[in-house]
């Protein structure tokens, strides 16, 4: 069973990130390289501000998380909006361009150390049903599940909520409809950073922080996305958690240096296989 | 008076010429219908004066403001709304979902006023509020298109194909429809392939062929020319191209 | 020579094409026509092999076509065009037209990477040039896509079907986009593609183009074929005009 | 047929030549050496992006899976570089159709993530698989090639010897550019369906291509081994594919000069200003955004179209 808690935490983890991707993905058709980059950030900036501008928590969480969000909106503005022939090649390229700059700046301005965070909540690991799980991973858990909840709010009741969902299914009925499609994308990139930027912040005190982390997080991040099937809110959350339980499991099967390539393994998987997703259906594509 | 005047529009998708020097005009209340073929350019000429598309030259004038250029959420503040061809209602939100997106623009107070009177209108509306826009009937799909549309209480209706895929049962409720709207003041434009349906509801139609209005004037006058017929199924060059 | 036997095409429980049948002939133009949505592009990709999952028999020379894969429909003499040209703008007209020969031809590679069998791509662009005269577009040959009318474009792509010499050319709406100098040219090309023995299907909306051209007039309307005949017979057929013009009940 | 254009093979030769003769300095020609390694990269994946329109961001994979075969089978099992060459080819080649077959299906993202998901397990094995790559430390002891009885030892005579494998491969590509087989890419690239309606076998091509390419970097990684003498598993990390994007991109794509003089730029410039170094992969992703947002097409386009000016004004 242990192997299933550690599971969910890692898979709280990677859901907030596919949800991010999502996101974007919903509004742009495009997959964000950079999603990662925002996780590594919002770890990056809880830490500058709990332990170089000694901000107490309460605070520097909110301001952490709103950082990123402003941080996601500059990233669509600078890079996104003025690509000329949107292509899809020319987006790869240039959210990977945009993940290059975000990492090495990380890199310039936290230096190339793992940066240890301390738990938010006192550590201890709680005996559950044949095993333990320590109160970071609850903390993750939690977030995770407050935040699903918050954005099921979101998407179905509010008016803006609802808007984006209008843009996500047809951009030109959506903006006859008043609503302004730029300032949507925008905003989904603002809340995907966001989304990133909890994910950095809650699991930091777990795995610490390093400029580097971000690859393999967004990477398993677009995983679980895709496990989900692409675009889809729940098949993110979902897959996020099949992913972590999965992963967990392999390590406790295989050598751990394996982990990651068991993730990537499962990717390939799904995408030879089943490239609309476990739970997605297949669409009728027209010449 | 005159709503909406369109002065020499021109649009180009890249080498080509879809709009040719279209000048039109719409009075207030008026019901008017622009048919014309399949590839006539008619969707071309309202998403430009919608905004959806930028148009190569002319000028579009709502309410003698130049409203040319502007973006399509611009347009709906100033009151035009545009129902699009294949109604491309969101599936996957309810009924009252689509509807209350159609209100973005607008302030809440009036929502439940307007509501009433959309659900006045289309009674299937209301019937079917909680359920996913995709489950509905063609028919009822473009019902939604005109309420979404119309919950933003545009002064200037813009329609492209009400009938498109329609059943003529179906057709002739939608038309209906228009025609109840109308008698609440509502300025009409629509875009039609089916001439017949559209130019006996109309007061006044244009003709359009190949990016260029051809034939106007009294629905009833342009039902009975034969240059109609021609327009869309062709004209007698053979003997010009003769081989 | 084309057999289309009960065609039917399913998008998602959505019937897009419901027991069509006809023939189209040999040495003949047949233009297949309707209102939007009719289906008649989708009859387009269930012939060239685009929609393999179509129920009911499609023959060409006595082959059967279902389940046949878009390239080896080609090699059985099957040449369509696209509404959308697909022409590399990097290239100019003349390079473009080698697309019209190296997927039919097979070109050997290695003696044509190391430029071994002069012989070969001599008379292959020897018959670009006759191709090139053929369409009247010789005089762009050295221009990019970018800088031409779209006229030489679409008889570009005409003429980049033809080089391959199929035994019928398939083409989607070849007239939409034209003006109508250009159409006359584009109408006089195919007329005399024609008489030179061409058997020709295509998808037309601007039925004075269709007029002109077609001996055999196919319309659909709503997946289903609704008539079918010459073109004075189809126009004059009251399921066309209401097909068109909409009903007047309504 | 079009006619082959020798200016830039000419142009190359004339470089190396006049390197040959006058630089001496072991750093230089190290450098020298390591421009032309990534030069021969970057231009592979130009081929597979700016040609036939396949993203693949797992190309360090391919380059470790030559370097490592040749690397651990002359290194640990003194078998002759020439055949470690070969047998690096071979599996490369068949790793190559096991991924490609089932990824190049895909398209955009997809193909993306699947290319870089397996350039990831493949660096992760390098590092873990420490029982025959000898794990993160790196893999030591591959010998030096040796050519007709010389062996290749130092920086000078290794710099001559891959500058003859550099020419021919320019060459080669030259012919490419020129060949039907361009076209056939570009078409590809252009519209599969298109491609497919004339005739042409689109999976067929891609993936021949993805694995011939594959194995031309495998042929580079052989080499890479016996240059170095030394090679761990950072050399073929994902920052190493994406830094052939960015030189590819910034060279400018579907064109043969493009990977040549982005490699050269963007391999010279971190080493010339080394006290830059940590803002290296800031300057790396800024190159990259500001070639996509503002120059389509990269160097090789830009230096084009200025040619071009001058030649109409004149």
């Amino acid at each position: 069973m242990q192997f299933f808690y550690s599971g969910i935490t890692s898979g709280s983890i990677y859901a907030l990130v596919a949800i991010g991707f999502n996101i974007i993905y919903n509004t742009t058709g495009i997959i964000n390289f950079a999603q990662g980059e925002f996780v590594m950030l919002g770890g990056m900036f809880i830490y500058s501000m709990l332990y170089m501008m000694n901000i107490p928590f309460v605070l520097a969480f909110p301001v952490a998380l709103f950082g990123a969000f402003v941080l996601g909106v500059i990233f669509e503005r600078v890079f996104i909006r003025y690509v000329k022939v949107k292509s899809e090649l020319n987006l790869i390229t240039i959210t990977i361009a945009g993940s290059i700059i975000l990492r090495g700046l990380a890199m310039v301005i936290w230096g190339r150390d793992t940066l240890l965070v301390e738990s938010f909540v006192p550590s201890k690991a709680i005996n559950v049903y044949k095993g333990t799980i320590t109160t970071d991973s609850l903390v993750v858990i939690g977030i995770s599940l407050v935040i699903s909840f918050l954005l099921t709010f979101f998407f179905k009741k509010t008016k803006y909520g609802k808007a984006f969902r209008a843009c996500y299914e047809d951009k030109i009925a959506a903006s006859v409809c008043g609503i302004n499609v730029k300032a949507v994308v925008m905003f989904s990139f603002g809340i995907a950073a966001f989304l990133g930027a909890i994910a950095g912040v809650v699991v930091s005190p777990i795995t610490y922080v390093t400029y580097s982390d971000g690859i393999m997080t967004g990477l398993k991040g677009f995983s679980a996305a895709v496990m989900g099937g692409l675009g889809s809110f729940w098949g993110g959350i979902f897959g996020g958690i099949l992913l972590g339980v999965s992963e967990s499991f392999f390590a406790s099967v295989f050598p751990s240096g394996y982990k990651d390539a068991m993730a990537f393994l499962i990717i390939l998987f799904i995408l030879f296989f089943r490239p609309q997703g476990l739970f997605g259906r297949k669409k009728a594509t027209r010449v | 008076m005159k709503m909406l005047k369109v002065k020499s529009l021109f649009v180009n998708y890249g080498a080509v010429e879809a709009l040719k020097n279209i000048s039109l005009h719409i009075k207030e209340k008026e019901f008017v219908a622009l048919i014309g073929s399949n590839g006539a350019g008619k969707t071309s000429l309202l998403n430009a004066i919608m905004g959806i598309v930028k148009p190569k030259d002319g000028e579009v004038i709502f309410n003698d403001k130049n409203i040319t250029g502007f973006p399509p959420e611009r347009k709906v503040k100033e009151k035009i709304a545009l129902v699009l061809e294949g109604r491309r209602v969101f599936a996957n939100m309810t009924v009252l979902e689509n509807i209350e997106v159609g209100a973005f623009t607008s302030d809440n107070k009036n929502f439940i006023k307007r509501l009433k009177f959309i659900y006045d209108i289309f009674p299937v509306l209301k019937e079917r509020s909680w359920q996913p826009a995709g489950m509905l009937s063609g028919g009822e799909q473009q019902m939604l298109a005109i309420a979404r549309a119309l919950i933003s209480e545009p002064k200037l209706l813009l329609m492209d194909e009400p009938s498109m895929g329609l059943a003529p049962l179906v057709i002739k409720d939608v038309y209906e429809k228009l025609l109840i709207l109308k008698e609440t003041g509502l300025t009409i434009f629509l875009v039609e392939q089916n001439a017949a349906a559209a130019l006996k509801y109309a007061d006044r139609g244009y003709v359009l062929e190949n990016g260029k209005i051809v034939l106007q004037g009294k629905s009833k006058e342009l039902l009975e020319d034969n240059e109609i017929k021609r327009a869309y199924l062709g004209k007698e060059y053979k003997e010009k191209w003769e081989r | 020579m084309l057999r289309l036997n009960n065609v039917s095409v399913n998008f998602g429980g959505v019937k897009a094409l419901t027991d069509v049948t006809f023939d189209v002939p040999a040495h003949k133009i047949t233009a297949l026509i309707g209102p939007n949505g009719a289906g008649k592009t989708t009859l387009f990709n269930s012939i060239t092999g685009f929609i393999p999952h179509f129920t009911g028999e499609i023959h060409f020379h006595n082959v059967k076509l279902n389940g046949k894969l878009p390239h080896e429909i080609f090699h059985i003499g099957i040449s369509r065009t696209f509404q959308n040209l697909n022409l590399i703008n990097e290239l100019t007209l003349r390079e473009n037209m080698f697309l019209g020969v190296i997927g039919k031809e097979k070109p050997p590679i290695f003696k044509s990477f190391f430029r071994l069998n002069k012989g070969y791509w001599k008379n292959v662009e020897q018959r670009i040039d006759d191709m090139l005269y053929l369409t009247g577009i010789k005089k762009w040959e050295n221009s990019k896509p970018g800088s031409v009318p779209y006229g030489v474009l679409k008889n570009l792509e005409m003429a980049r079907a033809l080089i391959s010499n199929p035994k019928i050319l398939l083409l989607d709406e070849p007239a939409a986009g034209l003006n109508s100098k250009e159409k006359e040219n584009l109408a006089e090309l195919i007329g005399m593609l024609n008489t030179k023995g061409h058997t020709i299907l295509m998808v037309e909306h601007d039925m004075s183009f269709v007029s002109t051209l077609s001996d055999y007039v196919v319309c659909l309307n709503f997946g289903k074929l609704i008539a079918r005949g010459t073109f004075d017979e189809i126009r004059n057929s009251p399921d066309v005009i209401k097909a068109y013009l909409g009903d007047e009940d309504a | 047929m079009r006619k082959l254009n020798l200016s830039f093979i000419i142009f190359n030769l004339i470089t190396l030549f006049f390197i040959s003769r006058y630089i001496e300095n072991e750093y230089y020609l190290s450098l020298i050496i390591y421009i032309i390694f990534n030069a021969i990269n970057a231009s592979c994946f130009n081929i597979l992006l700016g040609y036939a329109g396949i993203i693949s961001l797992g190309q360090a994979a391919f380059f470790g899976l030559g370097a490592y075969t040749s690397g651990i089978l002359s290194a640990t099992y003194g078998i002759n570089p020439y055949a470690t060459i070969i047998i690096g080819i071979i599996i490369t080649a068949i790793v190559a159709f096991i991924i490609g077959y089932p990824s190049l299906k895909l398209h955009g993202h997809y193909l993306a993530m699947a290319t870089l998901g397996f350039g990831m397990i493949v660096y992760i094995c390098f590092n873990e698989m420490d029982f025959i790559t000898a794990g993160p430390s790196g893999l030591t002891g591959i010998p030096n090639i040796s050519f007709f009885g010389i062996e290749i030892g130092s920086e000078y005579k290794f710099f001559i010897f891959l500058s003859v494998f550099y020419m021919i491969f320019i060459t080669l590509m030259e012919f490419f550019d020129k060949s039907f087989i361009s076209y056939k890419l570009r078409f590809i690239h252009e519209s599969e369906n298109a491609s497919s309606s004339y005739g042409i076998n689109v999976a067929k091509v891609k993936l021949t291509t993805f694995v011939v390419i594959a194995c031309v970097t495998s042929i580079n990684g052989s080499l890479f081994a016996f240059y170095s003498n030394f090679i761990s598993p950072v050399s073929f990390s994902f920052k190493y594919s994406i830094e052939l994007v960015v030189m590819a991109v910034f060279g400018g794509l579907g064109s043969i000069t493009g990977g040549s003089i982005g490699a050269a730029i963007l391999t010279f410039i971190p080493e010339v200003f080394a006290e830059i170094e940590d803002y290296e992969m800031v300057i790396y992703g800024g190159i990259l955004a500001i070639t996509i947002l503002f120059f389509d097409g990269g160097i090789a386009k830009q230096f084009k179209r200025l040619v071009e000016k001058y030649v109409k004004i004149k």
